[in-house]
C-alpha cells in the first residue's frame, strides 16, 4: 500500500499534514505538548496578541451550551514586547509551523504588529484576526465591512515579508465579500470561521452568565454555519482556505476538505479530547488509504463536483 | 497525560439527600500527584459519542494512594456533568487528564490551620495527611450548612486524624453556630497562639476563603487559597480561567487557575474584582 | 398561593399565555393537536405560504447536526388560492390565536398575500417571512438588506389591517439594524430568530447531505445567537418580540423571557418532544409562582436590569 | 399519541455480525396498530438528557400483538441513533410517538405477492399474518446479500407461516443467486398465473421498489410500496419528508411520507426524481 501524501502547501508555506490549531485554544504552543506531540502537527497557531498588554475581560468567561462554548476571553495576551522577548524565542524552536495571530483596535495597531513580525521572526506566517467579537471597540468593525478588511489586509500585507492569513468574521452577512475584500488586500490565506456571537443567561441569577453579557460561540454547535461558508468562499474565491469551526472528529475534518478547505485546525475539539488533532490525523489518513487517494490535497473542494 | 481510570469504587458519601459522591479509580495519575492538584475528567454516560454536554469537568484530587495506583475524587451532585459522572459503574473507565495545576506547598515548620467551607473541604484531606506525615500539627476549621452535611462529607475520616477541629454550622445543629471564620478570627485572637509559627489553607466559597484571607493577613499567618474557576482546556492554553493578582511589583496581573492554580497565596489575590 | 396571571399582550392581540409554535415546523395546526392540545397553547403559527403553490426542494431535506437541525423544505406550500379555499376554513375555528406566515420573490407578492388577510379572516396576526433562506431567489434579500425589508414591511401594513409581525433573518452583520428597518416599515412585533444557513457533507457519498446544499440550522445548537439577538433588540429598539431558536426546556424560553421575549415560540423543541409547549407552560408558571412572580408578563426583560 | 414502551426483550437477531436487533415493547400503539405502520422512538442511553443525538428515529412496527400489548421492532445497527437504541435495557422505558402514517390495506380477495429487499422485510411480516387470517393467499420474494443475512432476519418465522417463499441472495448463497426481481419477473410471465387476481406489497432499497413497481405495473398487478425518507416531526407538520406522487388528475403533487404514507401506491410515485 503506497504511503498518502500529507504534506499541505498554503501559500508557500509547506505543512507536514493539513492538521493545525486554533489561535486562542492552544496558548502558545506548549501547554497541550504533553498531550499531543508538537512535531506531529501540520502548524500551531499563537493566541493574539495586540500591541499593548491585554488583561482581557472578567470571568465568568466561559459558558458550556448544547454542542458548544462561548467565550469572552476579550484577547487577554502579554502584548508585543513581551511577546517578543518571552514568547517568540520559544515558538520559534517548536518543532513544527507557527503562525502569529494579531489583533488591533486600529490600522496602526495592526501594522505596529506586522512590521514587528517578518519572516527572520521564525514564523511561518500571519494571521490577521480581523474578527475578534469580543471587544467593543474597533475589533468588529474590520471584520464586518469589506472597505475596512481591505484596508487592513493590505496594511498588513504591505508592512510584512510573511504571508498573510486573513481570518474572517462569520457574523456578516456576505462572507463571500468578505473574503473578496481579503483577497484584494492582498491576503494569501483566508481562515475561516472565527466564533459566533452568542451568550447564556442564568434563570437563577436572571443575569448573563458571562460577565462580559456576549460572548463567541465555538463548537460542534458552529459545524454546520462554518462549513457552509468555507463552501461558498471555496466557490467563489480562488485562495487557500484553513477550514475551522467545530471540527472534533476525522470525520469533521473530512467534511472540512471536501467542501474546499486546504489545512483543517481544531479549536475548541482540543478542549473535549486533547488528543483529537492526533486521531484526526490518522483517521484523514486512513480516509485517503481505503479510498486511494494518493494526496491529501486531492480531497480538497471535491464535494463541490 | 491523558489516561483512563478505571472505577473501582462509586457510592454516595453519607446521605443520599446530601447528594455526596465517593468515586475511587485506580488511576495512573496517583503515582505523580500531589494535594490541591485536579483532574480534567470526560462526562459521558454511553459507549456512543454524543457533544451535549461537551466539556470535560475539573475535580479536586481528594484522595491519592500512590501505592495502590488510587485516586478519590469526592463530588457534589450540582448539574448535569455531575449527574453524568454519577453514572459510571464499577469497571467503568473515564477519560482523564492529570494530575493538573499546581497544588499546596508545606510549610517548613509550626502549625497548619486547614479552613474548609463546605465541599471545600475535599481537597485538603491529601493535604493534612501530607502535613501530619512531615510532622507538622495540623489544625482544621470547617463550616457548612448542618450537621447531616458534615457528618457525610467526611468527619469521621476527619477526626480519625486524630487532629483538633472546630466546626461551625450555618443552623448551630453542630459545633459553632454561625460562620466558619468566627472561630478562626477567635483563635487568632488568643494571646497564647501569637509566638506560633502558623501558616493557613483554604478553600471553600470565594467570599469566605476572602474573609479568611484577610483574618489571616492581619495576623501575618501566610494563607494559600484554592481558587475556582469555569475551565475550557484545562492546560492554560485558553485563558478561560483567569483570576487577577498583584504580583511582586505590585502590578495587576492575570494568572490561570488551571496551570497556575488552583492554589494561590491569598495575599496575592485580587478578592473585589471578578477577575 | 396566587395563580400566575399568563395573559400577553403583543400589540393588541392577546394570547392566554405566551407560548406559540413556529412556523414550518406545525404545519396547519392539527398534526400536534394529538399530543399538545391547541387549546392550551397562547398560540401557533402557520407553514410560510407564497402567492403561488410550492412543491419545495428535492430531498434530503434534512439533515442531523450536533444539537441542530438543517432544513431545506424550500417553502413548499399549497398557494394562496388553495390556503384560503382548505386551510383558512379549519384553522380559523382552532381554540387559540393563530398567526399566519407569509413569503415571497417580490414586493408584489407580499403585498398580494397581505390584502388577501384581514381581521375578517379571523387570523389573529400576519408573520412577514423576510428571512427564508432556502429560496435562491430574492427571499434572502428583504432579510438581509435594512431598506429593502422596511419597504416590504411598510407595504404590508398597508395592505392588512392585521398586526404586522417582521420575521428576522440572524443571517446579518446587524440585527438591530434590521429591527430598526422593520419598526420603520410600521412592524408591530418583531419575531426572531430564523434558521442559521449552515450545510453537511457525505463523507461517503462526498457530496452535500441536503439536495439543496444549504439548509437552515435550528435547534438548541442555535439557542445561544438567538437569545443574543433578543437581547440586542430588546435593548435597542421598542417593539415586543416572539423570541425563538432552539427552545426545548421551559429554563430555555425563560432566558429568552429574561433577555426581553414577550413571547417564546417552540418549533424544532417539537420534534424532539410533541409535549414541550405544554412542559414549558407549567415550567414556566412554577418558575414564576416559586419567585413570587404575578404575572409572566415581568419577567420579560429583566435580566437586562 | 406519546406514550412511553417498556422494553421486555431486546436481543440480537440471529449472527451478531448482521448487527440485527429485536426489541419487544409493552405498549399501547399495540392496540391501535397496523400493518406498515411505525414509531418515533426517542433514542437515548442516559436518564440525563442530551440534545445530540436530537431527532427521535421511525422504525416500523415489525410485530404487532393487540393482545399482549406488545409492539416488536425489528433493526439494523446503522449509525448513532440506532447504535444508542441497541443499549436499552430489559425495564427501560422508551418515548414513543404512534402508531404513525398509513400502514398496508389489504385487497378484498386473491393472491398477495410480498415482495422484500434486505431488511424492507419487517415491516411486512404483521402484513403477512393479516392477510393470512382474512383468507388470502400469501406470497413472499425476499432478496438480501447472502444466507446469512436471511437466516438471522427472521427466515424461520417466514417459513413457519407455511407460504410459497422464493429466496434470492446477490452471492447465490440461497436460492436464486441474483436480484430479488427476477424470480417476481420470471413468475409473472407464467402463463398459468395470469387468471389470478394477484395484488403486491414491496419494501426494500427504493431502486428495487422502483423496478418491483415496474414490472406490476407492466401485468396489471396494482403494488403498494413502502417509503423510506428523513423524518423532523413524522406527524405531518415540517415537510421534511416529502415525496413526489402523481394524483389522479396526472399533476405532480408532494405527499408526506410519515403522514400520508409510508405505504403508497405503486403507480402513483413519482421514482426518477428524488421529490
Ligand atoms: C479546580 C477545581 C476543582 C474542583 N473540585 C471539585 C470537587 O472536588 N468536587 C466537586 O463537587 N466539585 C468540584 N469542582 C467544581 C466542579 O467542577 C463543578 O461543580 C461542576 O463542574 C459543576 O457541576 P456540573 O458539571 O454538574 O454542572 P453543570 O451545570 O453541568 O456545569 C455547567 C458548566 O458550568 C461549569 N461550572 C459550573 N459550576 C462550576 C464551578 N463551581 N466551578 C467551575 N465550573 C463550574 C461546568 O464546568 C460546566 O462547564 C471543582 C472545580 C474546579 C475549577
Ligand atoms: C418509515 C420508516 C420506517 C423505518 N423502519 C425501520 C426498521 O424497521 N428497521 C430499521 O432498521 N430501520 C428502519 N428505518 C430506518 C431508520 O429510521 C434509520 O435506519 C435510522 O434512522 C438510521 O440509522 P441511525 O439513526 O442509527 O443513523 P444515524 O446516522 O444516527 O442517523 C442520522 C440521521 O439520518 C437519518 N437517517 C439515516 N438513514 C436514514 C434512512 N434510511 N431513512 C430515514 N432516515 C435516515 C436519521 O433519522 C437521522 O436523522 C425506517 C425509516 C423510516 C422512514
Ligand atoms: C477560548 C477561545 C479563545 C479564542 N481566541 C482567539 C484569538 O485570540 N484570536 C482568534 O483569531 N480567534 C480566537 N478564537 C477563535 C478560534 O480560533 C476559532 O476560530 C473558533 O473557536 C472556531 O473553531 P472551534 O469551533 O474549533 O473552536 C478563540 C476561541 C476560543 C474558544
Ligand atoms: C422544518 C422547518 C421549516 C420551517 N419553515 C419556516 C417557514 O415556512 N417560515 C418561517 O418563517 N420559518 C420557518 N422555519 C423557521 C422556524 O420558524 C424557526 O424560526 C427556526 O426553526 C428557529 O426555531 P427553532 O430552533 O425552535 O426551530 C422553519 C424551520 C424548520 C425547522
Ligand atoms: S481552563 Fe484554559 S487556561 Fe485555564
Ligand atoms: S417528518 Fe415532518 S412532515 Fe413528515
Amino acid at each position: 500500500m503506497n504511503p498518502v501524501d500529507l504534506t499541505t502547501q498554503l501559500a508557500g508555506i509547506t505543512l507536514r499534514n493539513p492538521i493545525v490549531t486554533c489561535s486562542g485554544t492552544y496558548g502558545f504552543g506548549e501547554e497541550y505538548a504533553p498531550y499531543c506531540p508538537v512535531d506531529s502537527l501540520g502548524g500551531i497557531t499563537l493566541k493574539g496578541i495586540t500591541p499593548l498588554p491585554r488583561l482581557g475581560n472578567p470571568v465568568p468567561r466561559l459558558a458550556e451550551t448544547p454542542a458548544g462554548l462561548l467565550n469572552s476571553v476579550g484577547l487577554e495576551n502579554p502584548g508585543l514586547e513581551e511577546f517578543l522577548k518571552t514568547y517568540l524565542p520559544k515558538v520559534r524552536q517548536l518543532p513544527t509551523e507557527v503562525i502569529a495571530n494579531i489583533s488591533g483596535f486600529s490600522l496602526e495597531d495592526y501594522v505596529q504588529l506586522a512590521q514587528a513580525l517578518q519572516k527572520d521572526s521564525g514564523l511561518a506566517a500571519l494571521e490577521v484576526n480581523i474578527s475578534c467579537p469580543n471587544v467593543k471597540h474597533g475589533g468588529m468593525h474590520f471584520g464586518t465591512d469589506p472597505g475596512s478588511a481591505e484596508e487592513v489586509i493590505s496594511a498588513v500585507k504591505a508592512a510584512t515579508d510573511l504571508p498573510v492569513i486573513a481570518k474572517l468574521s462569520p457574523n456578516v452577512t456576505d462572507i463571500v465579500a468578505m473574503a473578496r475584500a481579503a483577497q484584494r488586500g492582498g491576503a494569501d490565506v483566508l481562515s475561516l470561521i472565527n466564533t459566533l456571537l452568542g451568550m447564556q443567561i442564568d434563570i437563577h441569577q436572571q443575569r448573563p452568565v458571562l460577565a462580559n453579557t456576549f460572548g463567541g460561540l465555538s463548537g460542534p454547535a458552529i459545524k454546520p454555519v462554518a462549513l457552509r461558508m468555507v463552501w461558498q468562499v471555496f466557490a467563489a474565491v480562488d485562495l487557500p482556505i484553513i477550514g475551522m469551526g467545530g471540527i472534533v472528529t476525522w470525520q469533521d475534518a473530512v467534511e472540512f476538505l471536501l467542501a474546499g478547505a486546504t489545512a483543517v485546525s481544531i479549536g475548541t475539539g482540543n478542549f473535549v479530547n486533547p488528543q483529537a488533532p492526533l486521531e484526526i490525523l490518522r483517521g484523514i489518513t486512513d480516509y485517503c488509504r481505503q479510498r486511494g487517494v494518493a494526496s491529501v490535497g486531492d480531497l480538497v473542494g471535491l464535494a463541490h463536483s | 497525560m491523558l489516561t483512563e481510570g478505571q472505577v473501582i469504587l462509586h457510592e454516595p458519601l453519607g446521605d443520599e439527600e446530601q447528594k455526596l459522591r465517593k468515586l475511587v479509580l485506580k488511576s495512573p495519575i496517583a503515582s505523580k500527584a500531589e494535594a490541591g492538584q485536579f483532574t480534567a475528567v470526560q462526562v459521558k454516560d454511553s459507549a456512543v459519542p454524543s457533544f451535549d454536554p461537551l466539556l470535560r469537568r475539573p475535580i479536586s484530587l481528594a484522595g491519592i494512594s500512590s501505592e495502590k495506583e488510587e485516586i478519590t475524587l469526592l463530588y457534589r451532585i450540582q448539574g448535569r456533568g455531575t449527574e453524568i459522572l454519577a453514572r459510571a459503574q464499577v469497571g467503568d473507565r473515564l477519560s482523564m487528564m492529570g494530575p493538573l495545576g499546581c497544588g499546596f506547598s508545606l510549610p517548613a515548620e509550626g502549625e497548619l490551620w486547614l479552613i474548609a467551607g463546605g465541599i471545600g473541604i475535599f481537597p485538603l484531606y491529601p493535604l493534612a495527611q501530607k502535613a501530619m506525615a512531615q510532622g507538622l500539627q495540623v489544625r482544621l476549621f470547617w463550616g457548612a450548612e448542618n450537621r447531616p452535611f458534615l457528618e457525610s462529607a467526611g468527619l469521621t475520616s476527619w477526626q480519625a486524624l486524630g487532629i483538633p477541629i472546630e466546626l461551625s454550622t450555618l443552623d448551630g445543629s453542630l459545633g459553632h453556630k454561625g460562620l466558619v471564620t468566627e472561630p478562626v478570627g477567635n483563635l487568632l485572637e488568643k494571646q497564647e497562639i501569637r509566638g506560633n509559627i502558623i501558616s493557613a489553607a483554604t478553600c471553600g466559597p470565594k467570599k469566605m476563603m476572602q474573609a479568611v484571607t484577610e483574618l489571616c493577613l492581619a495576623r501575618q499567618v501566610p494563607v494559600q487559597v484554592s481558587l475556582e474557576e469555569r475551565m475550557g482546556c484545562a492546560v492554560g492554553a485558553c485563558l478561560g480561567c483567569a483570576v487577577a493578582l498583584i504580583d511582586e511589583t505590585g502590578a495587576k496581573v492575570h494568572k490561570k487557575v488551571c496551570q497556575d492554580g488552583p492554589v494561590f497565596q491569598g495575599k496575592e489575590v485580587v478578592w473585589d474584582e471578578s477577575c
